[in-house]
Formats: structure tokens, C-alpha cells, sequence
């Protein structure tokens, strides 16, 4: 006897015939897909689901594909520029099958057309949508390991590192050896990863007719360039970006050389990675001279132009120095500046400073590191703080850099809104930013304003890119001249910086700092930790730096000889307090304060 | 036979009831050919298991359990069932069952009757787990 | 109007690293410096002649009283305003060179008189002047100065104080160095600004050099002015 | 329209799937029913449930026999099947302290509240290769006697709260109770809520979270911290969901889990050092590694997650199908961008020989004073 449970059970049994995807997970990918288009070139995270197939073949592709076609839709899938190859079976028969879609070599009839490192050779038209399978969708995971720099990094546009790796290739190799995957700017925005495609499809993506949707099934990202949209090889405006090219290599098939090719067989030959396009060219089934005129022949690899073409001066980008705004003689000004690490904030002041003798809160116990810390500098003028360690001079002048959160007080830059805006408003971005060009800093360990692994010129290469400075010639000759300035020798301006002495990379960091001409200098210590006949040497170059330039600088140091070197006027700290302030040589003559004078008295030991 | 239990209650046994049991049942109820509709399922998903871990006291997901639903409608009464895996037929059968019992229908009472025999067959294999399990307890000598 | 004016200056200084310790230093010295004229300090020594002038520069911080250069007050000139008046308006030559090492004696003078208005061709050309006149032999001009002799060093010092200069020149002790020759030399380079109208006020180590360029001769002890008077009249008592 | 792009490919594949199903479906041997894999393979079983996030043993048995054996594939297979399957619904926010134990044991303490139950375990037997040559003989008859028990007995107070009671812990229970994040709908990157990470590691692969914590011990970057395992207990946990017509919880059947308390001695500058940290592990099945491996890691990711690697390589590392799929692609074709990599090196060289001398590449840079 059938029951009636049996009979019901059957008509439910249709619940089971599933997609390899369920609804909810297609709208949800469809919505970050259109949130990628949204937004060109900003990688979209999305709750990448598991796939029958695994995680690096296709998994990301095969989401964005199976959540956007329909069954009036017609598919064609290819993996190296092939279609037979067994990576696009595998995905077409998957695709077809699970669609009730119409699958197709040929790309004129594909609507959509899902791949694996390559564009096809044939025009892709309005309409048509070409999907990336991505395997790394990071294009700035070979300068930066952490996602959390990456991430900051593309929020705030800031790819220096990247600048800095190109520059860093040309003076090593003289050229550009990046291979697929090249990066691209897209939309003047977000820097991006072509998926791994030859360089020879990378203009492919450039202003197009097709929407480019790539899909990164492991690392959860989908991203997308939209037709028409612009899409910049990264590459200076001096240096021609390449693509592919083997002199006097034809396809073996077709025997057009104006096409992707690959090796066929092992003896040297070669042939099209489109096999699709090779075989329609031998039919006589495609379109040649509109195909000609779509291949990028125009950047074949030309070593006379590479980097032995001379400077194209391409102006430097200047900033404009700021007008002095009349009644304010001041760059850099800092106003009740105070920081308390722990509980309590500013009612944890009371009972700390120099009269209680100690730094930390009777009451909350937090340290009172710097409190009610104001001062200026003017334009041509080197202001010292000295105290010993722990008198807060490190931590207010990490607040004025940002390195550090501010409890109270405020910080203004005459270079910024004409003083009215407080830096400590300011978000982490905006903060960055300022230190490229308005606020430059010198950092007691070298290592802390330098990247070691890169070169000397890499290092200054990295300030100038972030600055907007986009011809190598002219990048190399500014690091030229800031080396010659800080006596690095030039003949060590292509060697990384860890193979440099202390002194030695102390220049390097003083040149960096200036390279953009900041109105305003911070120097941390700039001599401690190096021998003391290097230090002498440093100091000298910085001394004389200040005096030759219109530039506001603060010098925070524990030693009295390098504030009387360097300053005019000075501050003394003591448990976070200002105790006693004047002109530098006063207060070494004429010290009121009996902490300052137990510096001085120590100092003259 | 006692009827204290509630009707989560009732879920609960028929959702650890072995699936002859539930389907036998059912076919008994569904026998005098009421008013049956389907109304969800029965479905096969996943409950994903959310846990409020005791150092933080903060929830997380586990992870997902396989389990079916079925809802149904037997004679203007809804019948909801839930269990663990993919037995369709067995949730289809407990919704059925839960349905019956909440209709007031013929065989609402052998639905209690079964709620309390899996119950007891609960309390026995807790009995003769234990029994297996008491011996590995590690005894100490008592410290005064 | 007399170039610097003091009235009533005070100083004393209080040791806070030994015991607290008040030592005066100053008790109270009035004393006008007209243009052109050039007052020499005598006394013993500790008579208070180096705190006097450095009170003026304002390395000393003056417990109370007036300095005033020209109509500017001094000793309440906030600190910033004080080090761009500093070497510009006025400026002060002490014994010791303190220049940056890695700098060459003309680079050295050639910024001091940018500092006082020259642009760079002049100051080179004022700079080349100063050193000719002080007799430094000229293949020393862009020699690393820490490596000249001290001497060598007074006389760039000097050079570099008295180039291009300002109305008033404070001098410590600007010759003491120096060998006879080179002396001589100093001490015409210094009477000529007497030409330019500047006023001067100096500690010198020696009689002749006060007798030689003294218009005025201010004798001061135990921080105090005790006598003044022309240099014939004055140094024949002491 | 000539062209046609399947040519060999295909053939080849489903060849290659018709080996594969002739050698092990139909493999000279009996065949493995799901419940003698569930039986006798228990513990690759239960370490499929967890890796794979979904709770069913049957379902992990079926792809144990469908991956031959290879825990990983497997997961792979119950992930992708839970990939085409609705969510019903979330539980009810499940209560550890409900656990009934079949395993339970306090290392940190001689008599903790409850039991020290050893249950199933081969802990304490000699790793001893036993070769039968046939099936065992009959059981003996259990010991089937009903032994009095106290519920605390079943449901042992935890040693947390016990450390409670001593005031040694340090509290970090919140009071805002935030929405768990959900890893499968949003990716989970640093930084992440704990509930990810926690979340994470739940799914983690058991050999790549073992490597993990190993590493935080005695990696490069590892701090040898003084590990202490509070509680390990496998058992079992009701789960709940609301019942859609009175709004009321039911009890929808129970899943087993290994959960882990793990003990850390605080030594850092700015933390509490009279007091110890605790770190939370549990994950489906009984895997006692990955849970102590988990209940470890939580509390190295809350000491040292942000300042180091450990958050980064947790949260991104540990994903079996991550790692293995990326690591699979690697036998997919690549010989487009072998290709492209060919023509800049044969680019550099050309260059190379064009210009005066030999090009250093990547100059070494002298050391120098």
C-alpha cells in the first residue's frame, strides 16, 4: 500500500534537483557584483560559497557566472586562451548543466564568456561580459604581506609602495619585469591585479565596449571594470609600458604574428593561445585587419626607448608654498598638548608633574606622559625640546606627528587651512597625507623612516611618488641631488639602504624628509645611537641644512649639544611638564630651573 | 496517560523518534483520508548552531547542522516538525503526527503514547551509558 | 639717543645643585653707550665685566633693571624677537669660535654678513675683505675651520663679528690669542669701526688694547660700576 | 561556424572519472556501508564534520568513501553540498554549560567539581600496532548494572567558574552581546570581531591549526607562553530553535563537540599578572587536538593577534579548502604566464648583451662604513 506520507514525500522530491548554488546565495553575489561595477576597481568582499570545484580552479569565476547568466544565456569558457583545455571543460559541462544554458566556442555568439588568463583574440562587443577566474585578487600583496596595510593602503590611495617597486625593477634590471597580472589603475581610483593575463591583454581592458567581472572564489572578492572605463598600466610617464614579444615568432598555424603567442611543442616554435581565434583565421572565418588594429603592437618592447631615452623632463609637481599669513609668524604652533596613557584622561592630571615627582595618577594610575605642552616655530627657525627620558618629549612629539593619539591640546600647521584646522581632528588619512608634503620627520632609528631592503634613491622615491612625482628620470635626479646634498655617495644610490652605516642611513633619512620641501621638519633624537664622530657629522649636515633653508624645525633631543647645535630657542621637560623655556644658550648659561641645571651640569661633565 | 507534555515538548521526542516509528504512525492518522496539505517541505538544510561561549560570554557560529523541516495542515490544523539529517519522509511523518495531536484527531492520544515511549527509551540509553561510562571515572582516595 | 642704555641691572644666580645657593653677580649697574664711542670693562677679575655684557645678549637673564638697545627694550623681548635681533642689530664676539665644522673661515663670515642684509656675491666680497685685513693667509679661506689653528680661529671669529656691522658689537676678549703681528692687526680692524659709527663694549685681557681703543674706560667691582672715566685718567690708578 | 572547442579535453575527463569510479566503487573488496564508516572510522569521521563545518555523520561518511579516505577532499565534497543547501534557521544561542560529557578531563586540578571521566580514549594505551588476522571475537557482555549518577556528574560545573570562584581570572565578559559575524557571508579578515575568529578556527583544518599554535609557541615569531589546558571534554549538545508557531524554543536533536578551556599565565607590561587569561575552543565531533589547538590560540590571538602575524595567519591560513584549492591550481595549465615570465627574461638578456658589459641584476649592494 502506498501511503499518502509516501505520496507527498514524492512531490517534494523536485527540492533536490539544486543549482550547485542556492537562490540566496546568487542575489547575494549579484549584489556585490553590482556594487564592483558600482564602484570600478574597489574589490568587493562577498561570502564566497564552496564549489564543486576546488578553491584556485575557477571557484570565484564560476560564483559571479552562475549568479548572472540565465538560460537564454550562451556560454563559452576558456583557460589559457583555449577551450578544449581540461579546466574549461570541466567548468562548461558544470555551467551547461546545471543552467540549461547554450554553451559555445565561438566568441561572436557568447554572451558570456568565463576565463582563465587570457582575453580572447576577437572584439568582445557591448553587451558581452567576460569573467575572470582570479587566484589573487591582491595587487599590492607582493609590496605589503599585511591585509590590514592593504586595505588601509587602498582606502586612502596611497600606492607609493607599489611606485617604489617599479622604480626599484628599472634599477636593478633596467626594465620593468613584471610579467601577467600587471597592474592597472582603474578609473584614476583603485590599483588593481589583471588577474594573471599577459600584459599583451592588458590595453584590451582599457576603455572597452565588454564588462570585465573578476572573481576571486578563495580570498572572497569580486571586482569589475565596467565598459569604457579608464584603465592605466601602472608605469612611469617616462618609461613605455611592454607587453610580450619574441622577434620573428609566428604561430606555427595560422602564421600571424600579431596574437598572443605560446610555445608549441619543445623545439622553439610557437603558436596561438587562442585556439578559437587560429582556427577561425585559417578558416578565413575572422576579421584581420580590424584585429590588427586592436593589437596593442604599438607597445612591442623598444630598448631605445626603454630607459636609455633621456630625461623628457616632464615637470616636477610643486607645491605651492603657502603665503605667510600677516600677524602669524608661525609654520607650526601646539597649544596645551597632553597625553595620558591609561584610565581617567584629563582627571588624571591632578597630583602628577614635577612638583609630585611622579608621572602616574594618584588616583586613576594612569602616566601623565605630557601635559599642557604649547609652543611654536616660526619659518627659519629650529626650536629644541630636551629633558631626559620620560620627561614626555618623545610622546608629545609623537602627538604632534599622529604616531600617537592626543589627550588634550591642539596642533595647527600654517601650511594646512592657513593654521585654523587642529590636526589632532583630523583622521589617520589626513595625517598621513600631511607628512608626505607639509610635515616631514626624521626618526631616531633610521629603520623607522626607511624601508632597509630598498635603495637609497628607492627610499626617496617613495616620498616623491606619494607626492605625485610620476617621470623616473626626473625622480632619480631630485634623489641625486638630495644624496649629493646629505653626502651619500652617489655611487650607493642604488644600493639598499641595509647595506648602509648608521650615519649613513641617517642621511638618507634627513634626504627623504626634505624631499618634498616641507615647510616643517620634526627631528626625533636624529643622533642618538650613532658613534659619536658620525653623529658630529650628522649634525653638521643638519645644521647646516636649517640654516640654508626657510624651514621650521623642532628637535627633540636628551642631549644638550645637539640642541645647542641646532636650536635657537628651547623647551625643557621634566615628569611631561615645560619647567623652564628660553633661548637656547641661556638656558645653558643661565639655567633657573634646578632640573635644567642638572642637565647642564651633567652635559658639562 | 499523562498529558503534561508541552507542545515543544512533543517536538522535541517526535524529532528523536526512529523514522519506522513516526511513519507508521502517520499512515495510521493520515489513513482516514482527513484534509492534508503540505505546506513547507519537507526540506532538507541546515540550522546553524550558535553557541554563547563562557569566557566572554560572546556568541559565535559553530558551524551548521544538517536537519529537515516539514510543515503541514491536516484538517485546519498546522503541524510543524524539525529533526537532525536528511530523513524527509521521518520529518514529513513528524509533522503529520504533530498536527494529529494538536487537531485533537483519533490518534492524538497513540502520538503521546509514542512521545512518552521515546522518552523512556531516551532514559534508558542515558541509564546504559552511563553504565559504561561510570567505570572510567578516575576515583581518588578521599581527602579529608 | 645713546646705542645701548643699562639702568639699575641686577643679577645673581641661584644654585640649585648646591644648596641653593644665591650668588650676586650684578648689583645695580647703569651705563649709556653713545654711537661711535667704545667702552672698555676693567676690573678684577669676578668684578662682574662678562656677566655685564652677556646680561646685554641676553645668555644671562637679568633678575631686574633695563637694557635697552636703541629705543627696544631687551630684557623683556620675547625669545624669538631676541635671536633675529641677535647678530643682526647687535652682535656679540666672544673668544672661541663656534663655528659649524665642515665650513671654510669665508663661508663662515660670508654668512654672517647675509645674516646682516648682503646678499651672497657681496657678502663673499665683505667676508674677503675682513680675512685680507686680518692677515689670514688666504689658502686658509675654504679649509675646514676646526682644523686652524687658534689664532687662525680668533681671527675668523672676529671677522665674522665685525663684518658687515651692526650699531653695537659686544666684545670678550677678541684678541687674546692672537700672536703681536696678527694683534695689531685685530686691533685696527676694530678702532676702524669707530668710522662706521659703531658703538662697542668690550672686556679685553690687556691694558694696551684698551689704552689703544678705549674712548671710554668703565671700571667695575664687585658687580658694581666704580669709576669711570678716559683711559689716561683711569688706567694710570688701576 | 568550423570550429568546435571540444576536442580532447573532455574524453580525457570523463575517462579519468570512469577509472576512478571502477577502481574504487567496484574495487575488489566489500563494499563500506555509511554505518560501518561511521563506526569504525568514528574519529575521521567526526574531524570531516568539523572541518567542514556542517554536523552529520552520515553525510561525512558518505564523502569519506566518495574521497577514498582523504579527509580533506571530503570535506571539500560536504562543504560544496552544503553550498546547495538552505539555512532553516539559526539556533538559539546554545549554553556549553548544558553539555552532557562522555569524556571530561581537568588537568590543572586533582578534584575538580565533577569527575575526571576518562570515557573512549586511547590515552593512556600503548601505541601498540595490533595486526588481527580476522574480525575480533564476540564482545564480552557489558556491565549493563544502572549506576546511581548526580547530575553533576553528567553536566560537571566547568573549571572556569571555579577559577571564578578563586577570583583568577581575568574578566572579559561583555555586556553589549554584538552579532555574531557570520564567516560564510562575510568573509572574515583582520580585523575581525572574536566571534570570527572563533568561528575560523572552528572550521579550521585540524593540521593546520596544530601548526599554527605550534608555531605561537615556538615559531620565529612565537612566544613561548606558559600553556596550561584548564578542561577538555567531548559530549553532547541540545540544539535549539524557535518553534514557528509559539515562538517558543524546541529542542531539535543534539550534536556532539570537543570543547577545551585553555589557561594562560599573563606576563605582559600592561597586563593583569595576578590573574590568569582564559582561551575558549569547541568544534564539532571529537577532536580533542583542534579544540585545545583552538582554546590555545584564541588567547595568543587576543594577546598577540594585533601586534604580530598570529591574526593575519588565523584567520586566512587555516582554511583547509583554502589552502588545498590554491595549492591544487597549481596542476591547472600555466602556460600563459609561464609564457609571459619567459619573454622578460629573455627581454633582460637581450638587453644585456645589447649594452656594454653584462648587467648586474640586483646589485648586492657592498657593506661599507
Amino acid at each position: 500500500m502506498t501511503s499518502t506520507l509516501d505520496a507527498l514525500a514524492a512531490t517534494a522530491e523536485d527540492t533536490l534537483t539544486l543549482g550547485i548554488l542556492d537562490e540566496g546565495a546568487k542575489r547575494e553575489i549579484r549584489r556585490a557584483t553590482l556594487t564592483a561595477v558600482c564602484v570600478p576597481g574597489y574589490q568587493v568582499p562577498f561570502g564566497s560559497r564552496e564549489m564543486p570545484v576546488a578553491r584556485g580552479w575557477g571557484s570565484g569565476g564560476l560564483q559571479i557566472t552562475l549568479a548572472v547568466i540565465g538560460a537564454d544565456d550562451t556560454v563559452k569558457v576558456i583557460d589559457q586562451g583555449d577551450d578544449a583545455g581540461v579546466n574549461a571543460t570541466n567548468l562548461r559541462r558544470m555551467i551547461a548543466s546545471t543552467t540549461g544554458c547554450a554553451d559555445t566556442a565561438d566568441t561572436r555568439e557568447a554572451t558570456i564568456v568565463q576565463t582563465r588568463h587570457r582575453v580572447p583574440e576577437e572584439h568582445l562587443a557591448d553587451g558581452q561580459v567576460l569573467v575572470l577566474q582570479v587566484p589573487v585578487p591582491e595587487p599590492l600583496r607582493g609590496v605589503q604581506k599585511s591585509v590590514v596595510e592593504c586595505a588601509r593602503m587602498h582606502a586612502e590611495g596611497d600606492y607609493s609602495a607599489m611606485w617604489v617597486s617599479l622604480y626599484e625593477d628599472l634599477v636593478r634590471n633596467g626594465m620593468i619585469t613584471r610579467t601577467t597580472g600587471y597592474p592597472v589603475l582603474v578609473d584614476g581610483r583603485y590599483v588593481l591585479a589583471t588577474t594573471p593575463i599577459p600584459r599583451w591583454d592588458v590595453p584590451r581592458l582599457h576603455d572597452s565596449e565588454h564588462l570585465s567581472l573578476f572573481g576571486a572564489g578563495r580570498e572572497k572578492r569580486i571586482y569589475a571594470i565596467p565598459p569604457h572605463t579608464d584603465v592605466r598600466p601602472l608605469t612611469f610617464d617616462d618609461v613605455p609600458f611592454e607587453v610580450e614579444y619574441t622577434p620573428g615568432a609566428a604561430c606555427v598555424l595560422c602564421g600571424h604574428d600579431d596574437v598572443f603567442l605560446v610555445a608549441a611543442g619543445t623545439s622553439g616554435a610557437y603558436a596561438c593561445s587562442d585556439t578559437e581565434w587560429c582556427a577561425r583565421v585559417r578558416e578565413a572565418d575572422a576579421d584581420l585587419t580590424a584585429h590588427r588594429d586592436r593589437a596593442p603592437l604599438h607597445l612591442l618592447p623598444d630598448p631605445a626607448t626603454r630607459l636609455t631615452g633621456t630625461t623628457t623632463t616632464t615637470p616636477r609637481p610643486q607645491r605651492a608654498r603657502p603665503a605667510p599669513t600677516p600677524g602669524q609668524d608661525w609654520a607650526l604652533r601646539v597649544d596645551g598638548l597632553g597625553k595620558v596613557f591609561g584610565a581617567g584622561g584629563a582627571d588624571a592630571v591632578p597630583g602628577t608633574g614635577p612638583e609630585s615627582g611622579s608621572a602616574i595618577s594618584p588616583t586613576t594610575g594612569a602616566i601623565v606622559a605630557a601635559w599642557d605642552v604649547s609652543f611654536d616655530v616660526a619659518p627659519g627657525e629650529a626650536l629644541g625640546v630636551i629633558g631626559e627620558s620620560g620627561s614626555g618629549k618623545s610622546t608629545a612629539l609623537a602627538c604632534v606627528i599622529g604616531d600617537e593619539q592626543a589627550t588634550a591640546g591642539t596642533v595647527r600647521l600654517a601650511a594646512l587651512d592657513e593654521g585654523r584646522t587642529d590636526l589632532l581632528t583630523l583622521p589617520p588619512e589626513a595625517r598621513r597625507r600631511l607628512r608626505i608634503d607639509s610635515m616631514a620627520v626624521v626618526h631616531q632609528n633610521p629603520a623607522a623612516g626607511l624601508d632597509l631592503r630598498v635603495s637609497a634613491g628607492g627610499n626617496i622615491a617613495e616620498r616623491l611618488t606619494a607626492a605625485g612625482w610620476r617621470s623616473y628620470h626626473g625622480i632619480r635626479e631630485r634623489a641625486a641631488e638630495l644624496l649629493d646634498r646629505v653626502e651619500v655617495p652617489l655611487s650607493r644610490m642604488d644600493d639598499p639602504v641595509r647595506t648602509f652605516s648608521g650615519g649613513m642611513r641617517q642621511r638618507v633619512q634627513i634626504a627623504k624628509a626634505l624631499a618634498t620641501e616641507p615647510p616643517v621638519l620634526l627631528l626625533d633624537e636624529p643622533t642618538t645611537g650613532l658613534d659619536a664622530s658620525v653623529a658630529a657629522g650628522v649634525l653638521d649636515l643638519l645644521r647646516g641644512l636649517l640654516s640654508e633653508r626657510d624651514i621650521a624645525a623642532v628637535v627633540v633631543s636628551h642631549d644638550f649639544a645637539v640642541i645647542e647645535a641646532l636650536t635657537d630657542r628651547t623647551l625643557v621637560m621634566q615628569l611631561g611638564r615645560v619647567v623652564e623655556r628660553g633661548l637656547t644658550d641661556q638656558l645653558f648659561h643661565d639655567p633657573h630651573h634646578p632640573y635644567t641645571q642638572r642637565l647642564v651640569a651633567a652635559a658639562r661633565r | 496517560m499523562t498529558q503534561v507534555v508541552s507542545r515543544e515538548q512533543r517536538c522535541g521526542l517526535l524529532a528523536d523518534a526512529e523514522p519506522d516509528e513516526l511513519r507508521a504512525l502517520a499512515d495510521e492518522c493520515l489513513a482516514d483520508g482527513g484534509d492534508v496539505r503540505v505546506l513547507v517541505g519537507p526540506e532538507v538544510g541546515f540550522v546553524t548552531a550558535q553557541i554563547r561561549e563562557p569566557v566572554a560570554a560572546e556568541r559565535f557560529l559553530l558551524g551548521d547542522v544538517l536537519t529537515c523541516r516539514a510543515e503541514v495542515e491536516l484538517d485546519g490544523h498546522r503541524g510543524w516538525a524539525m529533526r537532525l539529517g536528511d530523513d524527509r519522509a521521518a520529518v514529513l511523518a513528524a509533522a503529520v503526527l504533530d498536527a494529529e495531536a494538536e487537531a485533537g484527531r483519533p490518534h492524538a492520544e497513540a502520538v503521546h503514547r509514542l512521545c512518552a515511549h521515546v522518552a523512556g527509551r531516551r532514559a534508558d540509553r542515558d541509564d546504559a551509558e552511563w553504565a559504561e561510562l561510570a567505570p572510567t571515572v578516575v576515583e581518588f582516595e578521599e581527602l579529608t | 639717543m645713546p646705542v645701548l642704555s643699562i639702568r639699575a641691572l641686577r643679577k645673581s644666580f641661584t644654585l640649585h645643585t648646591i644648596d641653593g645657593r644665591t650668588v650676586a653677580s650684578l648689583h645695580g649697574v647703569d651705563l649709556d653707550v653713545e654711537e661711535a664711542e667704545h667702552v672698555a670693562l676693567a676690573g678684577p677679575s669676578g668684578a662682574g665685566k662678562s656677566s655685564l655684557l652677556r646680561c646685554v645678549h641676553r645668555t644671562y637673564l637679568p633678575d631686574s633693571g633695563s637694557v635697552r638697545l636703541g629705543d627696544t627694550e631687551l630684557t623683556s623681548l620675547p625669545d624669538r624677537a631676541m635671536a633675529r635681533l641677535r647678530g643682526r642689530e647687535f652682535g656679540y664676539v666672544s673668544q672661541f669660535l663656534s663655528a659649524p665644522p665642515r665650513t671654510g673661515p669665508l663661508d663662515v663670515v660670508a654668512a654672517s654678513a647675509r645674516r646682516r642684509g648682503l646678499d651672497p656675491s657681496e657678502a663673499r666680497d665683505a667676508a674677503a675683505d675682513s680675512l685680507r685685513r686680518l692677515n689670514l693667509d688666504e689658502t686658509l679661506w675654504d679649509v675646514d675651520c676646526s682644523v686652524l689653528s687658534g689664532g687662525e680661529r680668533q681671527r675668523v671669529n672676529l671677522a665674522a663679528g665685525t663684518v658687515r656691522p651692526p650699531r653695537l658689537l659686544l666684545l670678550d676678549e677678541p684678541v687674546s690669542a692672537l700672536d703681536p703681528a696678527n694683534r695689531e692687526a685685530a686691533l685696527d680692524l676694530i678702532e676702524a669701526l669707530r668710522e662706521h659709527g659703531v658703538a662697542v663694549l668690550a672686556v679685553f685681557h690687556d691694558l694696551d688694547a684698551m689704552r689703544r681703543l678705549a674712548t671710554r674706560v668703565v671700571l667695575m667691582r664687585d658687580g658694581l660700576i666704580a669709576d669711570q672715566g678716559a683711559p689716561a685718567d683711569l688706567l694710570e690708578t688701576v | 561556424m568550423g570550429y568546435s572547442g571540444a576536442r580532447g579535453g573532455l574524453e580525457a575527463i570523463l575517462a579519468a572519472e570512469d577509472l576512478v569510479r571502477r577502481a574504487r566503487d567496484h574495487a575488489a573488496a566489500p563494499w563500506a556501508p555509511t554505518e560501518q564508516i561511521t563506526a569504525r572510522f568514528r574519529l575521521a569521521v567526526d574531524r570531516v564534520m568539523g572541518e567542514a563545518g556542517l554536523h552529520h555523520e552520515d553525510t561525512s561518511a558518505a564523502a569519506l568513501r566518495q574521497a577514498e579516505g582523504d579527509p580533506l577532499e571530503a570535506s571539500h565534497l560536504v562543504r560544496a553540498h552544503r553550498s546547495r543547501l538552505p539555512r532553516l534557521a539559526v539556533s538559539e544561542p546554545v549554553d556549553p554549560d548544558e553539555m552532557v560529557v562522555l569524556r571530561r578531563i581537568v588537568p590543572a586540578f586533582r578534584e575538580p567539581d565533577g569527575p575526571q571521566l576518562l570515557g573512549r580514549t586511547t590515552d593512556y594505551t600503548g601505541r601498540l600496532l595490533e595486526q588481527p588476522s580476522g574480525p575480533p571475537a564476540p564482545a564480552p557482555k557489558p556491565d549493563t548494572e544502572v549506576r546511581e549518577r548526580t547530575e553533576e556528574q553528567r553536566r560537571p560545573g566547568r573549571f572556569l567558574d571555579l577559577l571564578r570562584k578563586l577570583d583568577l581570572v581575568v574578566d572579559h565578559r561583555r555586556v553589549d552581546d554584538p552579532e555574531p559575524v557570520d564567516i560564510t557571508r562575510t568573509p572574515a579578515r583582520p580585523p575581525a570581531e572574536r566571534s570570527a575568529a572563533l568561528a575560523s578556527m572552528a572550521r579550521a583544518e585540524t593540521g593546520a591549526l596544530v601548526a599554527l599554535w605550534y608555531r605561537s609557541i615556538l615559531g620565529p615569531d612565537g612566544d613561548i607562553h606558559e600553556v596550561t589546558l584548564g578542561e577538555v571534554r567531548h559530549g553532547r549538545l541540545p540544539l535549539r530553535v524557535r518553534h514557528p508557531h509559539t515562538g517558543n524554543p524546541v529542542c531539535v536533536g543534539r550534536f556532539r563537540v570537543t570543547e577545551a578551556e585553555a589557561i594562560e599565565d599573563l606576563d605582559g607590561a600592561d597586563e593583569d599578572r595576578s590573574r590568569f587569561d582564559v582561551g575558549y575552543g569547541l568544534c564539532f565531533g571529537h577532536n580533542e587536538r583542534k579544540a585545545i589547538a583552538m582554546a590555545n590560540l584564541d588567547v595568543a590571538n587576543r594577546r598577540f593577534g594585533r601586534t604580530g602575524p598570529l591574526e593575519q595567519l588565523l584567520l586566512l591560513t587555516t582554511d583547509g579548502l583554502d589552502s588545498g584549492g590554491f595549492l591544487e591550481h597549481l596542476k591547472l595549465p600555466h602556460y600563459v604566464t609561464f609564457r609571459s615570465m619567459v619573454e622578460r627574461k629573455q627581454a633582460m638578456r637581450a638587453a644585456a648583451e645589447a649594452a656594454e658589459g653584462p648587467r648586474v641584476a640586483e646589485p648586492a649592494g657592498q657593506e661599507c662604513r
